[in-house]
């Protein structure tokens, strides 16, 4: 076996068939399997190690604090004394939960989140699964979720977790529409559900400067409405009521310890990392370098970089906002995202017919026009909703 | 416009984030057991009592009145007179005990105290292992000598001492004048003893 | 399962008090059909301790509320009874833990009331001092805890630490503990202020407005706080007043009434200062006021600090020990960060109270809860009760 | 037959039995999400990638979700029925499924189609799907998409009905 060094990529694609040929040909498709759902799961789960030390640390600089950092130098270990800490809690099960959909909670959170990370194209041809409906195939394993929401919060057999668990599906059932909505209008433009050929797609230059979707109007309006919507999905502040421990207490994981709970979070984390693949994917260029002159640079590095930026914006926000209730977060759902989102799709279908035109500034109205269509309606929505809800700042009088 | 106050609130985290690198004033944790806090001299944790002469059983400053013991809100103290061999009470304690597990840390013990014999420590690391026994300090616990008393609170202590060797001065003076009064007239009766608020005569405070 | 109560009877109609109250019988058995009947509290992250409340909800809209407290009862009252004047001073600092200082002060102006005490200038001065600065932690916390309830991770309440704790720092120079102070005495102040004192918190107080400004740039125009906050829990005027409510609760509900101006005690006749009022009585309203009370807490300070005079600061004449008034009553009363704290107290003449008793702002302000509650959405209810910035050691005593 | 299509076949039909013999509502539920999702694992089996994620998008993300809510908001879902529901009418529900699956799959067995030789399967893109449903099955699309609003609209309607009157 020769390893024939074209691109990183390339090399870690060969190294993978040469180790799936030294199998008996029987157990290649097996081992191949196992090998990308391995390397999947190890570098998630690293990931995932390192983020809740950077989101601690990070909330704790935001805060004016240190932030752990008493275990390994600068806390480094922190992570593995949280996981030895979860592993040798007492796993409380409440009297009157069922013992049995209570384990099974935390497994059918996990194990979607797990599996939509798979559909991730990390580089050119480093997904585990890179399929034709790929989009779809996300969105259909991210439904799944919702039923460990449920199944943990009526096994509890607590009315916090009941609570919790009506939230997390409403929630989720109502921002999977703007989710979906606005992924469309990439799929429109793109003519594919598949995401590595989304992915590819937007790897053109245009002087130098990146072809993503982000940068036409449609596609930074979509970007923005998909990761209010994801916040949302992924259970992150402030859309953070399924849990809202300031009024639920832990929401539907109230009742789980341990390690339990440590699945649980992990499941939340690892819809993150997926939800956030997806938004780089659709949005962000996927694995693409931001500049012609970077490309040197592999692929897979700034998918990471982009995936370390997307979290930087989820600890960020979960360090600023406060929590919204859960009514306004309806109203939000269906008042402002889904028409946005619908008049997105309007707007993508403009450029879409206007992309023959050559006049100049062509480009600059094409981007003006796209833009207000959604920006307008954007104020008119917020201004109409702020003046029925009378909300705005005060000035407040004195006493004589 | 809707998201502006957002904006403007990530805006602010953003300048605290990067404020808490640059900005000592900003990061004001105390990584406790490496830095220990600089207490103001006026802090205060627990009782002590005071001894002179470095004898802490003979030159405890108390002499048993129990004043504190009864002004204590939370009735922390306790105290049993030193008797001598006839039984007749003398003006040292053979039991003082105070429970810090109980013990407020109000103070008012000291304010109250006529000897200037309690005062208030500033060691704040007393965990211990036990809720029971281990909390409670006796005598030979709890006496400490002036110059720690100096050392933890300068100034306070300065202040003691001058009013305590003015009183001195003035028990000398007032028993010379009772020494002389006592020449003068043949039927010396055994005048009673003035309550005075005075610490025994002989005390001597160290330089 | 969900346990939705088994009783079939129709809610009970809250019963209209000629004051507008909702009174709420004793709810065992009375939850209707398709209502969750949820205990919140006493372990619960946000009642700000042991404080209980029985809540009916529909869906997530409360129906009814019950305040269930007491859990932190500590007798005091009783116990002030039987001790001597001086000794009840340190369990005063119990009572709202957060401000010890002006507890001692309302404690102490009883007392001065009943013996007919004056305490000298400068004693006066240090207790402006002392009180405002606590007024001006007690309300950076309230917001930060507030804000917490609304599930901000922390943020407004680690910077309103982070300030606090700098005039912690001086209120243990100046007093010897963090919180528990017992400092003030009948006829003055314990001790005089350490070397340096002022300058320190001529500094600190020079720096406050930064922080304010910082408040106000994260808080008061972030889009998601005014949805929770306002329209939430309003708390009408006429409501207000009957519930003799006091404190910022009051002033959000636009009444005009301060201690400070109403009742001149002390000194803070001398001082230049006004009082916001908000127009609403909602949650955001009670949160400005107490931002706005803390600019003109600053603006005391400013003043109090220019000129403090020499003196002394404990009135020689009192005795420390075997304190007895002549036998009478009296009520002391101040305008504490939280609202009117009142001690009554009848003297006969021993070195006991007779009669010890206490007028706490957080007990009182939580007799409107359930009217700012009801129709409101449980996770308004954690708001609601965080705007009335309760202390359960004062709640239950 | 392959393993997996036993494997999947058995756990269909394990997970269908025990949606109709578990007593308590919410095993009933999982077991016919799960069903659902061997349903649609069944059908990635054969190769047709777009129906088997629709199946799980709509049948276990929205049809499973609902039901489940629903259970959420009804009371003593989670006890065993205080009167046990099958009662005697479960031996002519089991006649009516084996009649019903007699004659179906007589009418399989005998069709011409399984006699006929097996043709390669024709390998569906979904855009091929996207493609013909936008084309040649437009008509039925649209009108099917008309009913859906219709429904949305009359479900909207009823609710707001509801909301008025209390």
């Amino acid at each position: 076996m020769i390893l024939l060094y074209s691109s990183p990529e390339a090399l870690l694609i060969q190294l993978k068939s040469w180790t799936v040929s030294l199998a008996p040909a029987a157990w290649q498709p097996v081992l191949s399997s196992a090998i990308s759902a391995l390397v999947i799961l190890l570098l998630f789960a690293g990931i995932f190690a390192l983020t809740t030390l950077v989101e601690r640390k990070g909330l704790g600089r935001i805060q004016n604090r240190p932030g752990p950092n008493r275990v390994g130098p600068c806390g480094l270990f922190q992570p593995i004394a949280d996981g030895v800490k979860s592993l040798i809690k007492e796993d409380i099960v409440p009297a009157a939960a069922d013992r049995a959909v209570h384990f099974l909670a935390p497994l059918v959170v996990l194990a979607p989140a797990a599996l939509a990370l798979a559909l991730i194209p990390l580089g050119p041809g480093l997904a585990a699964v890179d399929m034709d409906a790929g989009l779809l195939c996300f969105f259909a394993v991210g439904t799944a979720s919702e039923l460990g929401a449920f199944m943990a919060g009526w096994a509890s057999h607590n009315k916090y977790t009941i609570l919790g668990a009506m939230r997390a599906i409403a929630q989720m059932i109502s921002f999977e529409l703007p989710l979906v909505l606005s992924t469309l209008t990439v799929v429109m433009l793109s003519g594919t559900l598949s995401l590595s050929s989304i992915a590819q797609q937007q790897g053109s230059y245009w002087f130098g400067l990146p072809a993503w979707n982000v940068f036409t109007p449609w596609g930074l309006a979509g970007f923005i409405i998909f990761l209010i919507a994801a916040t949302a999905e992924s259970n992150r502040s402030p859309f953070d009521l399924p849990e809202g421990e300031s009024e639920l207490i832990g929401g539907f994981m109230t009742e789980y310890s341990g390690f339990k709970y440590a699945v649980f979070f992990m499941g939340e984390y690892f819809g993150m990392f997926a939800i956030s693949g997806l938004t780089i994917t659709l949005f962000l260029g996927g694995w693409n370098a931001p500049f012609s002159f970077l490309v040197w640079i592999p692929s897979f590095i700034w998918f990471l970089i982009k995936l370390g930026l997307m979290l930087a914006w989820f600890i960020w926000v979960r360090g600023t906002l406060p929590r919204v209730r859960v009514d306004q977060l309806m109203n939000f759902c269906w008042k402002m995202l889904l028409p946005l989102s619908l008049l997105n799709i309007l707007a993508a279908i403009f450029w879409h017919f206007t992309a023959s035109w050559q006049f100049p500034g062509a480009w600059g109205l094409r981007w003006a026009i796209g833009f207000g269509m959604i920006a307008l309606p954007f104020i008119g929505i917020s201004q109409s909703g702020a003046r029925q809800k009378k909300w705005g700042p005060r000035i407040y009088r004195y006493a004589d | 416009m809707l998201g502006s106050g957002i904006i403007k609130g990530l805006l602010e985290t953003a300048r605290n984030f990067f404020g808490s690198f640059r900005q000592p004033e900003r990061l004001v944790t105390i990584e406790y057991p490496e830095q220990q806090r600089t207490v103001p001299e006026n802090n205060r944790s627990f009782p002590f009592l005071v001894f002179d002469r470095n004898d802490p059983v003979k030159g405890l400053r108390c002499v048993s009145c129990k004043i504190c013991e009864k002004e204590c809100p939370p009735q922390c103290i306790y105290i049993e007179t030193e008797k001598d061999s006839r039984g007749k009470p003398i003006k040292h304690p053979k039991v003082f005990d105070i429970d810090i597990s109980v013990c407020m840390s109000c103070q008012i013990c000291v304010e109250v105290c006529p000897f200037d014999s309690i005062k208030m420590d500033q060691t704040y690391e007393l965990s211990q292992f036990s809720r029971y026994d281990a909390l409670i300090l006796h005598k030979i616990d709890l006496a400490k000598s002036n110059e720690y008393y100096h050392q933890i609170k300068p100034t306070e202590a300065g202040l003691v001492d001058e009013q305590l060797a003015a009183e001195r001065e003035a028990q000398i003076a007032k028993a010379k004048a009772a020494a002389a009064i006592k020449v003068a007239p043949a039927t010396a009766s055994p005048t009673p003893k003035p309550p005075s608020p005075a610490p025994p005569a002989k005390t001597e405070v160290p330089a | 399962m969900v346990d939705f109560a088994s009783a079939n009877e129709p809610v009970v109609s809250p019963l209209e008090m000629p004051t507008g109250f909702h009174f709420t019988p004793s709810s065992e058995g009375t939850v209707g059909e398709g209502l969750l009947e949820v205990s919140m509290g006493p372990q619960h992250p946000s009642t700000h301790g042991v404080f209980r409340m029985d809540l009916v909800l529909d869906g997530e809209t409360v129906v009814r509320l019950k305040p269930v407290f007491g859990y932190l009862h500590r007798n005091h009252e009783k116990i002030a009874e039987t001790i001597t004047y001086l000794a009840s001073i340190p369990y005063t600092d119990r009572l709202d833990y957060f401000c010890s200082l002006t507890n001692n002060w309302a404690y102490v102006l009883a007392v001065e009331k009943l013996a007919g005490i004056t305490p000298p200038e400068r004693a006066e001065y240090i207790r402006v001092i002392a009180a405002e600065l606590t007024r001006l932690q007690n309300h950076a916390c309230m917001m930060g805890f507030l804000t917490q309830d609304l599930g901000a991770m922390g943020t407004p309440l680690m910077y309103a630490f982070r300030e606090r704790e700098k005039i912690l720092d001086l209120v243990e120079a100046l007093t010897g503990a963090r919180m528990m102070c017992n400092y003030f005495r009948f006829g003055g102040c314990r001790t005089d202020l350490p070397a340096g004192w002022l300058e320190q918190t001529r500094q600190v107080v020079a720096h406050f407005p930064h922080f304010l400004d910082e408040f106000e740039s994260l808080l008061i125009t972030n889009e998601i706080l005014m949805a929770r906050t306002q329209g939430v829990g309003v708390l009408p005027r006429e409501l207000a007043i009957n519930a003799s409510a006091t404190g910022p609760v009051l002033r959000g509900s636009g009444v005009d009434y301060d201690l400070r101006k109403v009742d001149h005690y002390g000194i803070y006749d001398r001082f230049e200062f006004r009082v916001p009022l908000g127009d609403h009585g909602d949650c955001y309203d009670r949160f400005m006021i107490r931002l706005l009370e803390m600019r003109e807490s600053i603006k005391i300070l400013n003043a109090a600090l220019k000129d403090v005079p020499e003196g002394p600061v404990m009135d020689p004449k009192i005795k420390i020990r075997n304190f007895k008034p002549k036998s009478g009553e009296a009520y002391g009363r101040i305008e504490g960060p939280k609202g009117e704290l009142g001690f009554y107290l009848i003297s006969d003449g021993s070195t006991n109270p007779y009669r010890y008793r206490i007028r706490p702002p957080s007990l009182i302000n939580l007799t409107a809860l359930e009217d700012m509650c009801i129709g409101q959405k449980i996770a308004d209810v954690v708001v609601i009760l965080g705007s009335i910035d309760i202390v359960l050691g004062e709640v239950d005593r | 037959m392959s393993a997996v299509f036993i494997f999947l076949a058995g756990l269909l039909l394990a997970s269908s039995l025990a949606a109709v013999m578990f007593r308590r509502l919410v095993y009933t539920a999982l077991s016919l999400a799960v069903a659902f999702a061997s349903l649609a694992a069944l059908y990635l089996h054969l190769g047709a990638e777009f129906a088997g994620f629709a199946q799980v998008m709509v049948y276990v993300g929205a049809v499973a979700i609902l039901i489940v809510f629903a259970l959420l908001l009804t009371r003593n879902a989670g006890s065993d029925p205080e009167h046990p529901g099958h009662g005697g009418s479960w031996i002519t529900g089991a006649a009516i499924a084996v009649l019903v699956f007699g004659c179906l799959a007589f009418n399989i067995v005998t069709s011409s189609a399984c006699a006929r030789p097996m043709p390669n399967p024709p390998s569906i893109t979904t855009r091929q799907i996207g493609e013909s449903l936008m084309t040649r099955y437009v008509l039925p699309l649209e009108v099917l998409g008309l009913l859906l609003t219709a429904a949305a609209l009359g479900a909207a309607t009823l609710a707001l009905e509801d909301k008025r009157k209390s």
